[in-house]
């Protein structure tokens, strides 16, 4: 019997795959036993409400797809009274997911949704902040630690920051989220793409640019995972571009603690739980009593000839 | 206005969506555009409701795509046989890929998806306006009204005669079918709109649905207006999870004159008339 | 007849297909005719003379490939004395590529390459800065913009910036290398990655991290081209994940006047002139004078819902 | 040390690769991990070498994987019936994608491609060390070699007599072929080193070619390095272009104690034994 639980600091999970914010709900529970999965991360609720982006919404490139949903929000208030309550079913924790345009509103909602049934709070820092003008808090270090300590202080639940991709230096935000109080980081949200309907000559999104998910994105936010893995001595929660238990034990390799699934979940309604069983079996085949075993266990890189590179070995 | 009677809506919380590779029975075009898929999914077709779709995998024709599924609406419900009918038209990736599914391959779908037609109180008479794709998803409408005794007038517009689609099959259902064609220009708006006058003359038109059509949307809806009937649309919009998690599907609804947006897939397809926001 | 010409600043290409530097050489004029391409840019030259990275140097990914070859190089001597003659048969223009590790030394090396038979000079400022703590110097808009004006002083010929993707902020990047004196842009070099082979637990190149190519970069690097060319007036030349003509034209729509091909020649030896005969044939039936009338020619986005998105229209 | 015969060298710049979807004529597995591929290429058959190989296309199989061509050694070569084969094992995404092709359906192969093997001059005996893959790469030398009336001995290595292959058509083409096997110990490096000193005392050794195995390699460079053999061997690299321009296949080389790396596209595969590097 393997033991598939991984600690995302104080927080047990049951198993280390969890879903990508904005690709599940409890509409899942329709088909699947949500139940099974090491946590439930939900779609991210803003401070303020917000119809979000025209469409079309969506676009299918190779080896993924576009999105430009731009967080539709009812508002914490809604949130806590109506979503809340619809997770209290479940057995596995449910961690809220939060966003908002500046460092103070950011703080309320995240003190706003610090209630009871929800067992940790992922923070998208990956949103627009007005402050600077428009750029992500998570683009860049200062206004990343700036935000978390705000955050940190309003809230005394887990934090999970969710960092963005489109930084070039998310090492040196991944530490700015760390010293701001961060209890994990999630690498990382979708990469900002396009795609050109040439029969039409039209953006295939409503907004033109949306972000990019899927099998498409899995090397580079592998390396980023893994570059933030040596950066932070927090948990690292690799996301991007999951399809099956082999992506899932590769960003463990690299050092993540748990991973989250999101596309492919539209793919396959079953994907979690086919992620799940397949790193019970390989750990099994592997003769491993725990998951936790193979968290940044990346061997040494280089073939033979590479012994030899620069003289005899 | 008539109320729908809620009990034929398929947006039980309760109801389960079944993830099954289906049996592909037959698989035939029925003219230059369109092809037929028949399935043995007897759990869905005992299950799925006129108005309700399906989100299908497509096969992989070499590359990633198609990459996410392809929502369909039912054509046909045979809950005897235990078999469902998709009517298609051959677009782009995914449903050319679909095309080359063969009789005794499997049918990735995932469903009955979403909400369903309504029909109105004491048997009264309906009209269904279909143009296009529009006539796959209300052809089992038919089906559904004349097993309860609905007096059923279908109007079904195309480009020219070939491309008109289940004139027989509605009729064996006991459906009166009036056609109309682009080719000699009866299925223009102003010569439909006399038709339409004429069934409610006749006592035929208690309820309208339409689909397929944006400049028959417009026209239903002021119809329905005029008259006060109870009116439903079936809607289109590009999908990802088919399951009311991604707000990718969504659009805007006029409500009391406040816009409001909603998902095709889960709020949808089906939408009152009333509502719906054409251009 | 269709016009496929294109012009690059006072450069003049029959046609807008050229290689992507390091994905060709005057071997593939075994395979094809290479007269037929619009321009020959070649492998990078260092200042320095380079081993490059120990294998495994080349990996398969879904939708592309990871590299970390590392820029073998004979120094500039060899480059001017043997590499330049062997295209002196070719009639299509030769762009010679060149990197160095600090600004000076690129001077001195571009100055070193501005000979005859020699057209245009790619600069490659992708690569690590020994004077910017190993950034690449086209990380940030500063370093691009003092490494480009000291280039410029250095040469007479035409100077590309080629910029790197791995930038959270390729806008402000290009127009500093505009401002520092670059002819066109371009958008761009392979996104850092990895991959991990989980049988034998190691990274898959032997130099752990690596570029990612091919068609899952090409929504990333199609929206920086886009980005590029509404932030500068010189050239945008777009650079990732073409496989197709259909690829070349969304690059043109979005403000591209000429495109790289680079991996699918691996796959296609023919890649290139495939793409050449697309275009051809798509401007026929688009009835095209010529290719330049579709230059970022994107049309309006949304769908016809999106036109009542907050009211009626 | 006799000096290799260039003329048949395959390096010369006016070769040009022809990529071509060559006519699958025959696909069969030879044992439980090795298939063998028989095409149809009229052209490619009169230029290729022994030693060169090809670069193929494998069919993709869902999924844009495999996404790089693959290299295979050229197995055999028939000029008269113009056809070319190939043999492989069946390693992971690429070789199972390949193993998929049907006889009729088409192999898109680019090549002739890199250095063929080339032998010493007067018809000198030459012996070949071969194991596992490598036996696919040596095959095509000794026809060459018994054709040019080269006296050949070809020892090959493998875990079972059951993974023995083609010592038949070795023996056909008038090799002497000597096997040694795991299971009975008689692979094992001094026992093999035991059979190089009794051929070079039978003066059945002026030459010697060896591929698939690095304890072969070793073996095979310090016994030509003790009788001053002409000794050649073919290597691997993973491989993008093929063609010399990426500069992913290089390997190290030892030279006058400096250390060059070639590309194993173009520079090799065959390659001096004196110069390879084992480890
Ligand atoms: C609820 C619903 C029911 C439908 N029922 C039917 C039906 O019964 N018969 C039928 O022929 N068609 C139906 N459609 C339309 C059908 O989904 C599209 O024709 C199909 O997805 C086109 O895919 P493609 O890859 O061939 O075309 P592409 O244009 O290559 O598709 C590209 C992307 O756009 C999406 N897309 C394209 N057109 C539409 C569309 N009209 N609606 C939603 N997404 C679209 C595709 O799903 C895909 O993600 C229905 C759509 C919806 C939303
Ligand atoms: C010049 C040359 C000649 C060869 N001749 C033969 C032959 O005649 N018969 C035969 O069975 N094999 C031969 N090989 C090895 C063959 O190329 C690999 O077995 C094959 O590429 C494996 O692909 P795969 O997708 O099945 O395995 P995977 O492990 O999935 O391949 C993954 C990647 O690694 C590369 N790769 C894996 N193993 C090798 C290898 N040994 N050499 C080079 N690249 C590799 C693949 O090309 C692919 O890019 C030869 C290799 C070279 C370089
Ligand atoms: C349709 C869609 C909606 C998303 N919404 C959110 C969101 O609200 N908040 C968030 O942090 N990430 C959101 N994401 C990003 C995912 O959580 C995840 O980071 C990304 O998709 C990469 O994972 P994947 O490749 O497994 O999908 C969304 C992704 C998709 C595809
Ligand atoms: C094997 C390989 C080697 C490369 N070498 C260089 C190089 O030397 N200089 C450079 O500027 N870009 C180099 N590149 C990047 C390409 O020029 C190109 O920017 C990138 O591959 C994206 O284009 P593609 O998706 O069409 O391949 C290399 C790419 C590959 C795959
Ligand atoms: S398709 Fe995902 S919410 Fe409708
Ligand atoms: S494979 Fe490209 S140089 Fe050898």
């Amino acid at each position: 019997m393997v033991d598939l639980s991984v600690d995302i600091g104080a927080l047990r999970l049951a198993n280390p795959v969890m879903p990508a914010s904005g690709t599940f709900g409890h509409e899942l529970a329709r088909v699947i036993d949500v139940e099974r999965l090491g946590a439930l991360v939900i779609k991210t609720v803003t401070a303020d409400k917000r119809i979000g982006n025209p469409t079309p919404r969506v676009a299918e490139v190779s080896g993924g797809m576009l999105n430009s949903i731009g967080i539709p929000s009812k508002g914490p208030k809604h949130f806590v009274e109506e979503i809340v309550p619809l997770y209290r079913r479940f057995r596995a924790p449910l961690v809220a997911s939060i966003s908002a345009n500046t460092p103070d509103q950011f703080a309320e909602i995240c003190a706003t949704v610090s209630v009871p049934g929800v067992s940790a709070i992922e923070v998208n820092i990956s949103c627009p902040n007005i402050e600077d003008d428009g750029r992500a808090f998570a683009m860049r270090p200062e206004p990343t630690l700036a935000v978390m300590k705000k955050l940190r202080e309003a809230s005394d639940l887990p934090l999970w920051a969710k960092l963005t991709p489109n930084s070039g230096e998310i090492q040196e935000v991944a530490r700015a989220a760390e010293e701001g109080g961060a209890n994990a980081i999630v690498v990382a949200n979708t990469i900002l793409a396009m795609s050109v309907d040439i029969r039409t000559r039209k953006p295939s999104l409503g907004k033109i640019m949306g972000g990019l998910s899927g099998p498409a994105v899995k090397p580079i936010i592998l390396r980023m995972a893994y570059q933030c893995a040596r950066s932070v001595s927090i948990p690292v929660i690799g996301c991007g571009g999951i399809m099956t238990a082999e992506d899932a034990i590769e960003y463990m390799l690299v050092g993540c603690r748990a991973v989250q699934v999101g596309t492919a979940t539209f793919i396959n309604p079953t994907a979690m739980l086919a992620v799940i069983e397949g790193l019970e079996q390989w750990c099994r085949e592997q003769s491993l009593v725990s998951i936790r075993e193979i968290v940044g266990q990346l061997g040494d890189a280089g073939d033979r000839g590479a012994m030899n590179w620069e003289g005899v070995a | 206005m008539l109320p729908p009677v809620m009990a034929d809506r398929a947006d039980k919380p309760s109801l389960d969506v079944i993830e099954h590779k289906a049996l592909i029975l037959r698989h035939e075009s029925v003219n230059a555009d369109y092809r037929l898929i028949e399935v043995s999914a007897p759990d869905q077709a005992r299950k799925a409701v006129a108005g309700q779709f399906f989100h299908l995998l497509c096969p992989h024709a070499g590359g990633l795509e198609p990459f996410l599924r392809r929502p369909m609406s039912i054509y046909r419900i045979d809950r005897e046989a235990g078999t469902l009918s998709f009517l298609y038209k051959v677009t782009g990736s995914g449903t050319r890929a679909m095309a080359t599914l063969r009789e005794g391959d499997r049918l990735d779908m995932l469903g009955p998806l979403g909400i369903g037609f309504s029909l109105p109180l004491n048997r009264a008479p309906i009209v269904l306006l279909a143009r296009g794709v529009g006539l796959a998803t209300l052809a089992p409408l038919v089906a559904l009204a004349t097993e309860r005794r609905h007096p059923v007038t279908a109007i079904l517009s195309a480009r020219a005669p070939e491309y008109l689609m289940s004139v027989a099959e509605m009729r064996a259902d006991g459906a009166q079918v009036i056609t109309v064609v682009d080719s000699d220009m009866t299925s223009e708006v102003d010569r439909v709109e006399d038709l339409l006058h004429g069934l409610r003359a006749q006592g035929r038109m208690e309820a309208l649905y339409t689909c397929g059509s944006n400049r028959l949307l417009l026209l239903a809806q002021a119809v329905a207006r005029q008259y006060g009937l109870h009116g439903e649309v079936a809607m289109e919009q590009q999908m990802a999870c088919g399951l009311g998690m991604c707000f990718c599907c969504v659009r805007p609804f006029q409500v009391e004159n406040e816009i409001t947006h909603r998902r095709v897939c889960c709020e949808g397809p089906v939408f009152p008339l009333a509502e719906a926001m054409g251009w």
